[in-house]
C-alpha cells in the first residue's frame, strides 16, 4: 500500500483541498480571458483526498533512511544533526512571510540577521566581502569564477583557464565550463596531495583560477597550500578554495588566511542546512576586498548613523556581474545557518571541527586493519578507505559493504568517490554522533567482511526493494507515470 | 556543547586508540603558520531560551502578512498553503535525508519525486520534468543553455520585454560573457508585438523566451510566439505561473519545447525570497540534454517496481565539465511541498484556485480603477492574477498611502532597468490578488485610497 | 537501536538542552532555600544530547501503527483521520499561549470560541446546556451523574441506582460507583438490544440514573429508546446516553429528541481529537434545562449588549456540584473538535453519519459469510462479528485474526469486546477510509481464515515483536528500568 | 466534502453489495419519530483557507505571552519549550495511535511510556508511576480515593489550606457527595502549622494532602507534615513542582506514599489551562491499588524485551464498577511531551531550570518589595519561584497597572474562596518568575510600578 501509486488512488470527484466560492460579483471565465487562451479540458492531476494525500506521503517518508533515524556517513556530504530550534525559527512569523518586495522599512529585523550572517561568514573564512545569493555550492562556484572574469576582464587581462585537481567534486569543472573557462585537471601526488609539479608545468598567464578543496576529497589538508597559492599568485592568478569540507577546520584556520581569494559555504552541510532530500541548500560565497565590486547583486550594507528604519540596505556593487538569481538568496537555509553560527560561538564552532575530526580519526582507527587508507596518516573529518584488499582476497567490493551495511541499519558511505581511490568508501561520521555508533558502525563492518561474498553480492536483504536495475532505467526511460493528458 | 556527544573521558580514550595525545595533534598536518591563534570574532553563542528570544525579537522588527495584507506580486505571491503541506514537510524522513543516492534506502525521497515529476507533467502538458532547478531566474538561464546544446546555435538568444526583469538580468549574467547576445525585444505595451518579435529572431536564434502571463500580469499571445520560435528553427521557452494552469491553455498543448516557472506558488512560503522552486519540463525528445536530476522507474533484482536516479551521465557527478549543468543540490524539500499542495489540489482545486484568482483580481482592477488617480496601465489588455496600474501621484504615494491602510501592494515598476522604459513606468505598481484576499479587504483598500 | 532503553543512551555530561547563567546577581541556594529543603544529590535522569533524544523517539514513533499510516478499523475507538488544519490552528499564538488566570478582557477570542461550541453540542445533542469542562469520556460521565446526584438531592429525592447493560462500556459502572451509586447490570435481548422486561423489573424510586450507549456497543440503534426513556421517567429517574458511538447518527437524531436527560461527547473521536496515543481526550457534557443550574463551574456566558471586552464571561451555575477539575478543560482538544464542526457543517456532519454507516455496513457483507454477526440485520458505524464459527471449525480465534491483520499492514479490530458476543470482533471503519480499502481489507481478512492454523496461533510474524507474555508481566511488575536514585 | 472518500459512484455500488437501495435506509432502525427533521443549526461549513482566517481572527481578540510578559502562576507557568519537544509530539504516528492494546503495534508508544514511568520515578524518587491522569486536581481526588482504599477509612481527608483553592474544589466535588468528610487545615500564615495539622489529623483520616511549594509558592515542612500523617497511620499525599525537584528533596526522600503533580510545566504549553498532565507517583507497595494505565516490561514470545498494558485487572474496562479508578483516555501525548522534555534537560538541565526560577523570582521578589505599596505577603517564608505580594491600593490596581506596562501578574488571591481567609488575601496578587524570564523585564516592571 505504501508504494501504490498517488496516480493509482485517484477516483473522480474525491478532493482533498475545497475553496470558497468567489466573494466578488463572478463574471463568465471567457469575458475576462479570451478564449483562445482558456485550456480546453482540465489538467490531469489526480484526486485524492487529504487523508489520501497524508497516508502516501507518511508511508513514503517511513522509505527513508535518514539523520533522524539512521547513522548516516556520506563522506562528502556532512550528515551531521539538524537543530530543531532552526526549523521552529525559521517558520516565524516576520520571517516565513515576507515578500522579497516588501519596503526596506519593514525589513530591518531580516537584513539586520542577513547583514550579521555576512559578517560571521567573512570572519570565518578570512575573506571580507560575502554575498549571500547563491542558491547551493555549485552556484557559489559559478558566482566566484564569474567574479574573478569580470577582475580580470576589469583589468585587461584575458585569462582563459581553471585548474583542479582530480580529486575535485564534478562541480568544480560544470561550474567552471558553464563561466567560460577551459577545464585543465591537475593530477594527484602519492601521498593525495596536489601535485606541485604539474601544478607549477600547467601554471601561465592564461590560469585565470585555481580551484581546490581543502581539505580535500581524501579528507587530508592540503599542507602545501601556501606555497600553492603563492604560485598560483605569482602566475597571476586567484586560489579559489571549495568549502564543501569546512566542518574541518572552523576556527582553526582560514581560506583567506592559507592564501584562497574566493570560496563558497555549504550552508546546508556545515552549518546544518538541512539536507532536504537533495535540497534547497545555499552557497554564499567570500571574496577579498579587490573582488567586493564584482559580486552579485544585491549585498546587505549597514548604516549605523542612519535611522532605525533605514540602518540595513539592499545594495548593488559598483561592477557586479549581475544577478545570479531573482530575489536574495536562500534565505530559509540562511536563517538556519544564522541560528547554528548564533548557537555555537566561537567556542562551540572549533569544538564542533575537533569532534568532526577526532570521530573521523577514531573510525579510522577501528577500521584501518580491515579496510585501508591508502593516503594519511592522520585525516580531517572523513577519510577515504579502499575495499581493495578484500575485492582481491574474496571479491567483496565496496559495493557489496555499502548495500550491506542497510540491512544493519546504517546508511552507507560515500562509494567509488573520489575516483583516485580504487574501491573508494568514504566515510564522514561528523560530530553529532557518538563513540558508541562509531563503535556499533565499525565492528558491523568487520563482521561484513566475515560474510560470504555471495551473499554479500544480493545484499542488501532487509529493504523495501534491492539493487534496481540502473541499466534499463537510463535505456528505455520511464519519468512520469502516465501519459500527459 | 550542544549537539556533541563526545565527553572528556571519551575523547581521552578515542585519542588512545587513534595514537595520538591530544586533540590538538589531530590537527598537525595544518601547518602552524596557517592556524588562526586566536578564536574567531563572532557574537556569544546563545542558549536555546535565548536564541528564541532573539529571533523571535528581529523578527517583530519586520512587517510582514501577518499585520498587513499582501497583495504584492512580481514573481512571488501569498498562494493558501494547506497544513498538510506543512506535516509532510516537516517530516524528519524527509528533510534529514540526503540526495537518493543510496535507492534502497530512499525510495520515499525517490518515489515522491517520481510522482512529482509526473504532476508537473500533468499540470503543464509537457513530456518530462526534473526533480528541480533552483528557482524561476536560473530555470530561464538553463533552457538557454539547453536551447544552445539542442540547436546547436550558441551565439544569440530572444527574450520578451515582458518577462519578469530580473529573470532577464539573470541570463544576462549567465550568458553574456560567453558572448553569447542576449536580445532583449522592449514590451511598450505590456505584452509582445508579434511584428517587433518576429524582426528580433533570426536563424541563428538558439531560443524566444515568453514569458505567459508575463511580468505585467497580462497574457502573451503564446501560441503564435511559440509559432514564430519555430519558423526560424528556434525553441520556445514559456515560463508560466503554475496556478494559471488550472484554467489557461498549457505549454505543452500549444507546443512550447521548454516549459519552466517559479513554483514558489505551489505551497512554499514567501519567506524573503527563498528557497523557491525551479520547475523544468520539457518534450521528450530532449531528454538527454536537460539539466538536472531525473527519477526513474525500472525494477529491482526481483522485478518489484522502484526508482532511482536516471541518466545521471548528463549531470556533474558524472560528466563533469561537459555536464547539461553545473546543479547538485537541488530544490528537493520545495519539490516534496509541491508535489503535496498538487496531490491535495488535484484537478478541481488547481482550477478553482485560478478563477478565485482571477475573479477577485478582476474585481480589484475595476474597483481600483474607480478611484481618482488610479487607473490600469493595460486596460485593454487581458489578464490573468496580477495587473498594474499608474497613480497620477506617483508610485511611491501610492504604495505609502496602501501601506498606511494596512496593504502591500507592489513592487513598483521604476524598481527595476529596462532596456526602453515606457514614461508610465515610473508610475506603474504591479498588484496580484490571489485566491485568499476578499471583496471586504479589496473594498477597504479602495475606500482608502479614495479616502 | 531503535529499541535500547533512553537510560542506556546515557553518559556523565552528555546535554540534550543548555540554559544561560542567571542575569540576575546570583546567591548561594542555601541563603535562599533551607538546605534542609535542598536535594542531597541530583536527580537520576540521562544525560543524553538532543540528537539522542531526537533519534531515540523519532525511531520509537515508527513502531507504532498509527491512523496516518495504517487502517485502523478498532471498533468503539473512532479512530478516523485527523485534520492536519486542526494542529495548525490550535498552535496559532494567542490560543496555544494563554494563561488560563488572564483577565476576562483579554480573552474574548477564545470564550467566544468556546460558547460557539457550547452552542453547536447543545444543537448537536438536543441538550440545551454544555460543560466543557470534563477531561475525557468517563469524567463526562461521573460529571452528568453527579449533577443527576445534587438534582436529585436537591429535590430531596434519595435515588442510590445507577442502571446499565451488559454491553456497556466499562467507564459506565466505574464512573456510577465512584459517584457513589449502586451498579445494576441489565440483561441484554437476544436481538443485542436492552432487555425492556428486564428493565422494567429493575426499575423503581432508588432509580436515579439510566445509562444506555445509543447506538450500542453492538453499534445497534436501540430503536425502543424513546419507550425506555419513558420507562426511566416515569420511575423518577433520568436517562444518560453515553455519547461514544456518535458517530453514527450526527444530524439524524439527537439524545435530547430520543429521550436522554444527559450524555457527553468524545470530542477525540467524533470530533477527530486526535487520539495521542491514550490521550488527552475531552469530554464535554450537554444536560437538559432542569439540570443546568447544578453543572460544574465555570461555563461560558454571553452578553450580547455588554461592552466588547466583556460580552464572553466565565461564570458558576447557581447550584453547581463544584469544580471537577482545574481550569476549564482541555481546550486545545476544544479547539480542535470546534475546528471540526466549524469545517464540515451541518451538511457535512449529516455525510459523516451517512458514510460512516455506510463502510460499516459494506465491510460486514463483505465478511458476513466468514465472519458471521450474530446481532442485527443493519448496523450503524460499526459491526460486531464472531469468530465462533471458524475457532470450531479449525481453532482459529479472534485474537489469531487480529494478531495476523498486522503482519498485512492493518491494525486490528477490537476483540473480545463486548462480552455478549464470544469471540467477538468488533469493527469500525470510520468514514475516512475509501472502499478501496475496505475491499482489501475484507478480501485479507477472507484469506487469513484459509491460512495454517498454527501459523496463526503464532502470528503477528512481520513485526517487532510477537506475542508478548503478559502474564509473567503481571506476575512480577517491571514498571521502570532502574532504581530510583 | 472534506475527509470522505466514497463517491456517489461507489456509495451505489456499496448500497448494492449491502442489498439496500438508498443511504436513508441505512437509518431504518432508527425510528422515523425520532428522527431530526430539518437541518443542524449550525454555522455553515468553512474551507481550509476561511478557517484559518477565522480562527486567526479570533486568536488575534486574545492578549497572550505574545504581546505580554507573563509572570503569571497559580498551578500554570510559562517555562520554555525545546522544539525538539514539538517535533516529537508532532509525528503522527504518536498523535494519531490509539492507547496502545494491540503491544506488537504500538511499541513505540508502549516504550516512551515506559520511559516516561522511568523518567517521573528518577525525578520524584518514588518507585511506581502511571501513565497519566487528566491534570494536577484531579490527581488529589485519586490520591484520596487510593488513600481510602489503602487505609481502609473512607470517611475523612486532611487537606492543607496553602493545597490550590482550586484543587480543593476538586476534592470537595468528588469526596463529599460520599459522606467523606474533607477537612481543611486554614493556611494563615503562608504555610502550614504543623501543631494544627497535628491536631486536625486523627486514626480515621486517609490521608493528608500537601501541596510543596504550596499554592502561595512558599515552601512546605514536607518532611515533617509527612511524619504527622504517618504518626496517625494516614498516607502523605504530596503535591510538587515538577521542576522544583531540579534543587528540592524529592517526595520520595522524605517519605511521601503517594506523589502527584500538575505537569504541564514539563514541556506543555499553557493553552488556556489544557490539556495538562496528571503524574502520578507512589511506593510499591500500593501499586496494585493505583489508578490509572501502567505500562510493563516483559518479554515476547521469543525472548525480546517488550511493553505492554501491565496489571489492567485494576482497570475500568475489565474490573468495571470494582475498579481503582473511572479513568480510560488519559494524557497520553503530554506524557510523551514530558518524556522528551526531561529527556533533553536530564539532570544537569532540569537543575538549571530550577536555580534559574529561585535566583530569577528572589530577585524579582526584592525588587517588587522596593515599590511603594508593594510588600510580600510572607516576607520570612522560604519561595521557589513564586510568590505573593500585597498592594496597598488593592489587587486590582496592582495587576492593571502591570498590564498596561506589558505584564500580566496573577491570579489575585481573592479570585478564590476559602475556609479562612487573612485580611490581606483581599489585595494579595501571585507572581511566578520562571527561567524565561530576564532580569531587564523585572526591571522594566518594577521601573514601571514606581512610575
Amino acid at each position: 500500500l505504501a508504494t501504490e501509486s498517488l496516480f493509482a488512488l485517484s477516483k473522480p470527484g474525491r478532493r482533498g483541498a475545497e475553496f470558497p466560492a468567489a466573494d466578488v460579483p463572478e463574471r463568465p471565465l471567457s469575458e475576462l480571458i479570451p478564449t483562445s487562451a482558456l485550456a480546453e479540458k482540465p489538467t490531469g492531476l489526480p484526486e485524492v483526498t487529504e487523508p489520501d494525500v497524508i497516508r502516501h506521503f507518511v508511508n513514503l517518508s517511513t522509505l527513508n533512511m535518514c539523520v533522524d533515524t539512521h547513522f548516516y556517513p556520506l563522506g562528502s556530504c556532512t550528515m551531521k544533526y539538524n537543530p530543531k530550534r532552526h526549523e521552529r525559527l525559521a517558520s516565524l512569523p516576520g520571517i516565513v512571510d515576507l515578500h522579497p518586495y516588501q519596503d526596506q522599512s519593514d525589513l530591518q529585523g531580516m537584513l539586520g540577521m542577513l547583514y550579521e550572517m555576512q559578517e560571521m561568514l567573512a570572519e570565518i573564512s578570512g575573506l571580507p566581502a560575502v554575498s549571500l545569493q547563491p542558491a547551493a555550492g555549485a552556484q557559489g562556484e559559478f558566482t566566484a569564477l564569474l567574479t574573478a572574469k569580470a577582475y580580470f576582464e576589469d583589468r585587461g587581462e584575458k585569462r582563459t583557464k581553471v585548474l583542479f585537481p582530480n580529486s575535485a567534486h564534478g562541480t568544480n569543472p560544470a561550474s567552471a565550463a558553464i563561466a567560460g573557462f577551459d577545464c585543465v585537471q591537475l593530477a594527484s601526488s602519492q601521498e593525495g596531495l596536489i601535485d606541485l609539479e604539474d601544478l607549477k608545468a600547467h601554471l601561465d598567464d592564461q590560469t585565470a583560477v585555481f580551484m581546490v578543496t581543502n581539505p580535500n576529497t581524501l579528507g587530508l589538508f592540503e599542507k602545501d597550500i601556501k606555497q600553492i597559492a603563492q604560485m598560483v599568485h605569482d602566475a597571476g592568478g586567484l586560489v579559489y578554495i571549495d568549502g564543501a569540507n569546512m566542518n574541518a577546520i572552523l576556527g582553526y584556520t582560514r581560506p583567506g588566511d592559507f592564501g584562497g581569494d574566493m570560496m563558497h559555504f555549504n550552508v546546508h552541510k556545515t552549518f546544518t542546512g538541512p539536507h532536504g532530500a537533495g535540497g534547497p541548500g545555499s552557497g554564499p560565497i567570500a571574496v577579498r576586498d579587490f573582488l567586493a565590486d564584482y559580486l552579485p547583486g544585491p549585498v546587505i550594507n549597514y548604516h549605523p548613523d542612519a535611522a532605525e528604519t533605514e540602518q540595513y540596505t539592499l545594495e548593488t556593487p559598483a561592477k557586479s556581474i549581475g544577478r545570479v538569481r531573482t530575489f536574495y538568496g536562500n534565505i530559509g537555509i540562511l536563517v538556519r545557518g544564522y541560528c547554528y553560527l548564533r548557537t555555537l560561538g566561537a567556542a562551540g564552532l572549533k569544538a564542533v571541527s575537533e569532534n568532526a575530526v577526532l570521530n573521523a580519526n577514531y573510525l579510522k582507527a577501528l577500521l584501518k586493519d580491515v579496510l585501508p587508507v591508502p593516503n594519511g596518516n592522520l585525516c580531517m573529518h572523513e577519510f577515504v578507505a579502499s575495499a581493495s584488499k578484500s575485492k582481491a582476497a574474496n571479491g567483496i567490493t565496496a559495493m557489496d559493504i555499502a548495500k550491506r551495511l542497510l540491512d544493519f541499519g546504517f546508511h552507507a558511505p560515500t562509494v567509488y568517490f573520489p575516483l583516485v581511490v580504487p574501491e573508494a568508501i568514504m566515510v564522514e561520521p561528523t560530530e553529532t554522533e557518538s563513540k558508541e555508533t562509531l563503535d556499533a558502525f565499525a565492528e558491523t563492518i568487520i563482521k561484513i567482511l566475515k560474510e560470504d561474498p555471495e551473499f554479500l553480492h544480493q545484499a542488501p536483504h532487509s529493504t523495501i526493494i534491492q539493487r534496481p536495475d540502473e541499466v534499463v532505467a537510463a535505456r528505455n526511460p520511464i519519468l512520469q507515470c502516465c501519459e500527459p493528458q | 556543547m550542544p549537539y556533541l556527544f563526545n565527553t572528556p573521558e571519551q575523547q581521552q580514550e578515542m585519542l588512545k586508540t587513534i595514537g595520538v595525545d591530544s586533540l590538538e595533534s589531530l590537527f598537525a598536518t595544518i601547518p602552524s603558520e596557517l592556524r588562526l591563534g586566536r578564536p574567531l570574532e563572532i557574537p556569544p553563542a546563545l542558549t536555546e531560551m535565548e536564541l528564541q528570544a532573539h529571533v523571535t525579537r528581529l523578527a517583530a522588527k519586520n512587517v510582514g502578512p501577518t499585520s498587513r495584507v499582501c497583495m504584492q506580486g512580481g514573481g512571488a505571491y501569498d498562494h493558501f498553503i494547506p497544513a498538510a503541506v506543512d506535516e509532510i514537510a516537516g517530516r524528519g524522513e524527509f528533510y534529514t535525508a540526503y540526495t537518493p543516492y543510496q535507492a534502497e534506502a530512499s525510495q520515499g525521497s525517490l518515489q515522491t519525486f517520481f510522482e512529482f515529476q509526473s504532476l508537473i507533467c500533468q499540470l503543464t502538458g509537457m513530456d518530462v520534468t526534473n526533480a528541480s532547478l533552483y528557482e524561476g531566474g536560473t530555470c530561464v538561464s538553463e533552457s538557454a543553455f539547453m536551447a544552445m546544446r539542442v540547436t546547436n546555435r550558441h551565439n544569440r538568444v530572444v527574450l520578451l520585454g515582458s518577462l519578469h526583469p530580473e529573470y532577464q538580468q539573470v541570463v544576462e549574467t549567465y550568458l553574456t560573457h560567453l558572448n553569447c547576445e542576449v536580445v532583449v525585444v522592449p514590451c511598450l505595451d505590456g505584452a509582445a508585438d508579434p511584428a517587433a518579435v518576429d524582426a528580433a529572431m533570426n536563424e541563428e536564434t538558439a531560443c524566444l523566451v515568453i514569458q505567459h502571463p508575463n511580468f505585467f500580469g497580462t497574457l502573451e499571445e503564446a501560441e503564435q510566439l511559440t509559432e514564430i520560435a519555430h519558423k526560424y528553427g528556434a525553441l520556445s521557452v514559456v515560463s508560466y505561473d503554475p496556478i494559471s494552469l488550472g484554467i489557461l491553455n498549457r505549454p505543452g498543448d500549444y507546443g512550447a519545447d521548454i516549459a519552466i516557472a517559479e513554483g514558489q506558488s505551489l505551497g512554499t512560503p514567501l519567506q524573503f525570497g527563498g528557497p523557491y522552486l525551479g520547475l523544468f519540463s520539457c518534450s521528450e525528445k530532449f531528454v538527454r540534454r536537460m539539466p538536472g536530476r531525473l527519477i526513474g522507474q525500472t525494477v529491482d533484482r526481483n522485478g518489484k517496481r522502484c526508482y532511482v536516479l536516471n541518466l545521471q551521465a548528463r549531470e556533474q557527478h558524472i560528466r563533469r565539465d561537459k555536464a547539461t549543468s553545473n546543479i547538485c543540490s537541488n530544490q528537493g524539500l520545495i519539490a516534496i511541498r509541491a508535489a503535496v499542495y498538487l496531490a491535495l489540489l488535484g484537478k478541481q482545486g488547481i482550477r478553482e484556485v485560478a478563477e478565485l484568482c482571477c475573479q477577485k483580481a478582476h474585481y480589484a482592477a475595476e474597483q481600483l480603477a474607480t478611484v481618482e488617480g488610479i487607473e490600469l496601465l493595460y486596460p485593454e489588455r487581458p489578464f490573468f492574477k496580477e495587473f498594474a496600474v499608474s497613480c497620477s501621484e506617483g508610485a511611491d504615494y501610492l504604495l505609502r498611502k496602501a501601506r498606511q491602510a494596512g496593504f502591500d501592494l507592489g513592487p513598483e515598476l521604476s524598481r527595476f532597468e529596462y532596456q526602453q522604459a515606457p514614461e508610465k513606468f515610473q508610475t506603474g505598481v504591479l498588484v496580484a490578488i490571489t485566491e485568499q484576499r476578499t471583496r471586504s479587504e479589496i473594498d477597504q483598500l479602495v475606500t482608502a485610497l479614495k479616502a
